[in-house]
């Protein structure tokens, strides 16, 4: 049994317990039936590998979502500042960043982590680079400063 | 305050709807029913609490699922119809 | 809240009325049933909007609770929602199939291809 | 509950609720797609999270905690994939981004924007 | 204040509804449509129907929202204006037909019994039995559940046995030559890192959550219908990110078929075990040894066949779609 397989065994048996909240041995004999059933599912389609059950971030996401947040939080009160001014003046800039390999996780935080803080999209990740829209361009430059690519790629590793 | 909150929803409900109807483009309006979501996930989880009886959040986590599976499912058929349709020989541009 | 008494009524009949509106008037097929839909969905209102009691909760029996909305009403439109995706997919199901015959979905052509033949 | 807790949840759904109007705002008033969508982003992002925390300070079981909890997550998880998912198929079918001229700044009064599709 | 915040979603509903009437892009109807479907759920949502409003938010914004973009991508975009004037197509003469059914209907809502009335007829006949009886005689706290699969169990039946009529008529009408050779997965899509790598994440959970759902119906809102659109939903993302080909391969369309069917017979095989036992048809009580234990049986396997209807047709109807516009798109 592979080490995915188990931890999502146990992803499911905590969702469902999350959600069920009932401790009856009909509930407990139905969740095992479903917890099987969703595990079979699961193996037929292919989708209990390391990209789905990303064991090895485990130990480093808190503190990177820590930072995240500050940054959210940062970004937030621009972009707000800037839809509540009297007349817009906008500076949106499409930039191509090149960055080292990382890997398909590892370009997934990265890129959900810039969509996620407002004022930057990302539009497109390739092998080496990556397209971003930003409100303003003073995003860019605080991406191109590469702290955040920093903290994804320790996260990675 | 869950009903300050609660209106706050709706007010951004109402402009999100301004923005569905005005498009222009497609996209904008992907955009404006993604948003629509969102806000209905918020609006649902307030009036839980505003109505006493917060424990059926399921509903919420259906919303929140179903937003993301019919943006996906948009994108992919309109990327389809782009793509093979245009033998429909109208003009892609927007009235 | 003395004139709310009818309100949601005639939000319903007001749909109700745009729906048929778009049924009878408009040429495209599609949006002949998403005209269909509003339709139905101004019912599923109406049965609704008559389940609800004033300071009732949902039939979902909890304790302290007394005062509890119509569950009839509301078994009657959780099926009719299924049903009705189930017939609309039914009926786009026919309007691919009338593209693929007449090579269109506007009524007024389909119409004059039917006289042609 | 403790009051600190009631005032932080009555803190954090006014601000929360602030958020998503300001998000909505931007929607109508920025100029063209990509900006809108960083607009959008602020209300599925930081509102959603403050709203959601808002209510799991009053939320009355650790199951209705859970479920805000994993319905937060979700949020999180999706929302910056769909739009960036968007963003992309916007960028790829041809709809070009508002640009400020050489060194310049746009004047960005709500107008059409530019680009078909 | 709840009264405030639903007069506002039903003012929305009616301005969404007369946008949709206004506009031509059916794309943009499409997209409106979909609002419309969610603000109903909300509205659902205050009158205290959750069971209805978890329906709705699966299937009035989610699934119809798909088939009718599905159906969109070959029929074309845009709505034409009729050209000729002898055409069907007389708006001022509809307008008018429209406002005074309208009126009468306005007229006629004088008479109902005003809206939260304890004391309106539908309030006084059978719901009290169902109401109080339900929890002695059932045992399970959500009522909805129990009028749904015991009390009305014939009505359900015959929902059931409709979605799956309708299952076979798409089948029918659309069928598609699944032999052809199949086309290539869809690239853009595959490329997609983030899309997939999320998905992979996401799509075990949805499907234990519709398991969930559908087992936990008799506690909260939810149960078959609701589950099995749910369930469903995790085959459409499936199919939507890694093509028609690869979903087909780990559902294979013939089992679906049988599931669909099979999902009929759990039901019906029910209501004969009980005629078997001596009882009426669907009449739980005979299922066990005392009643209410029956009636959990009874409801419990009446609601997996239910799921099992729902979602196999959902699939089904989902991917003779999603074949037939694929068939449709190559090139000839």
């Amino acid at each position: 049994m592979k080490i995915q397989t188990l931890s999502l065994t146990l992803l499911l048996i905590i969702f469902w317990l999350l959600n069920s909240g009932l401790f009856k041995p009909l509930i407990f004999i139905l969740g095992a039936f479903s917890v099987v059933l969703v595990l079979f599912i699961s193996s037929r389609m292919k989708v209990i590998d390391e990209e789905s059950q990303p064991l090895h971030l485990t130990k480093n996401i808190p503190a990177y979502y820590a930072w995240l947040l500050k940054e959210l939080v940062m970004s937030n009160i621009k972009v707000v500042s800037t839809i509540w001014q009297g007349h817009l003046q906008l500076q949106p800039a499409l930039t191509t960043i090149k960055m080292d390999h990382l890997s398909d996780m590892g370009k997934v935080i990265y890129a959900n982590s810039i969509s996620l803080t407002p004022g930057t999209v990302t539009t497109d990740v390739t092998e080496n680079s990556i397209t971003v829209h930003a409100l303003d361009k003073s995003s860019i430059t605080d991406i191109q400063s590469g702290a955040m690519e920093a903290r994804v790629r320790k996260l990675d590793n | 305050m869950f009903t300050a909150a609660a209106i706050a929803v709706l007010v951004a409900m109402a402009l999100a709807l301004v923005r569905a109807y005005a498009g222009p483009t497609l996209y904008d309006r992907i955009l404006a029913v993604n948003v629509f979501g969102t806000k209905t996930v918020l609006l649902i989880a307030i009036v839980g609490f505003l109505t006493g009886r917060p424990e059926f959040l399921d509903i919420v986590m259906v919303y929140a699922l179903m937003n993301f599976i019919t943006v996906i499912g948009i994108l992919r058929f309109f990327e389809y119809s782009v793509s093979h349709a245009s033998a429909n020989s109208e003009t892609i541009k927007e009235q | 809240m003395e004139f709310l008494g009818l309100f949601n009524y005639w939000v319903v009949v007001v749909l109700m009325m745009i729906g048929f509106y778009i049924v009878i008037c408009s040429n495209n097929l599609i949006k002949k049933l998403i005209g269909l839909t509003i339709f139905q969905t101004s019912v599923f209102i109406m049965y609704i909007s008559m389940g609800k009691i004033e300071g009732g909760t949902a039939p979902i029996l909890a304790e302290g609770v007394t005062l509890y909305s119509n569950p009839l009403t509301h078994v009657l439109i959780l099926t009719a929602i299924v049903v009705g995706i189930a017939t609309t997919a039914l009926g786009l199901a026919i309007v691919v199939r009338i593209k693929e015959s007449y090579g269109t979905v506007e009524e007024d052509e389909i119409h004059a291809k039917d006289k042609k033949a | 509950m403790s009051m600190v807790t009631t005032y932080l949840s009555w803190a954090l759904l006014v601000l929360g609720g602030f958020l998503c109007v300001s998000g909505s705002v931007g929607l109508l008033r920025f100029p063209d797609f990509f900006t809108r969508m960083h607009a959008a982003s602020v209300t599925d992002t930081l509102a959603t999270g403050m709203i959601l925390v808002g209510l799991m300070l009053q939320a009355p079981t650790w199951i209705v905690f859970g479920k805000l909890v994993m319905i937060l997550v979700f949020v999180l998880l999706t929302s910056p994939t769909a739009g960036h998912a968007l963003a992309k198929a916007a960028l790829h079918s041809g709809l070009k981004p508002l640009l400020p001229g050489k060194g310049g700044k746009i004047d960005a009064d709500p107008r059409p924007s530019a680009g078909g599709v | 204040m709840e009264s405030f915040i639903h007069i506002i979603i039903l003012s929305m509903l009616v301005t969404t509804a007369a946008a949709i009437v206004r506009v031509k892009d059916l794309f943009a109807v499409t997209m409106l449509a979909g609002i419309y479907g969610l603000l109903s759920a909300s509205f659902f949502v205050l009158m205290d129907a959750h069971d209805v409003a978890f329906t709705e938010a699966a299937v009035g914004a989610g699934i119809s929202t798909l088939l009718i973009l599905t159906t969109l991508s070959m029929t074309g975009r845009f709505e034409k204006a009729a050209e000729n004037p002898k055409s069907n197509y007389k708006p001022a003469l509809a307008l008018t037909l429209v406002t005074v059914t309208g009126a009468l209907l306005i007229y006629g809502t004088q008479d109902m019994p005003a809206f939260g009335a304890a004391d309106a007829p539908v309030q006084t006949h059978v719901v009290p039995r169902y109401l109080n009886d339900s929890a002695t005689e059932i045992d399970i706290p959500n009522v909805v559940a129990s009028v749904l699969a015991s009390y009305r169990g014939y009505d359900t039946f015959g929902e059931v046995v409709v979605i799956f009529t309708a299952g076979i008529g798409v089948l029918a009408l659309i069928m598609s030559t699944v032999s052809t050779a199949p086309v290539a997965l869809r690239a853009s899509m595959e490329e997609h890192v983030i899309l997939r790598i999320v998905s992979k994440m996401l799509i075990p959970l949805i499907l234990i959550f519709g398991l969930y759902v559908q087992f936990h119906g008799e506690y909260g809102p939810g149960g078959g219908f609701q589950a099995g659109v749910i369930f469903a939903s995790a085959f459409f993302l499936y199919a939507m990110l890694f093509g028609l080909t690869a979903a087909r391969k780990v559902v294979n369309s013939n089992w679906v078929q049988a599931l669909a069917a099979l999902g009929v017979l759990l039901y019906g095989s029910v209501g004969v075990l009980a005629m078997i036992n001596g009882g009426n048809f669907l009449d739980y009580n005979f299922l066990a040894q005392d009643d209410v234990h029956g009636q959990h049986m009874g409801i419990l396997f009446v609601e997996l066949g239910v799921g099992i209807t729902v979602a196999s047709v959902m699939i089904i109807i989902f991917f003779t779609f999603s074949t037939h516009q694929q068939r449709d798109g190559e090139p000839d």
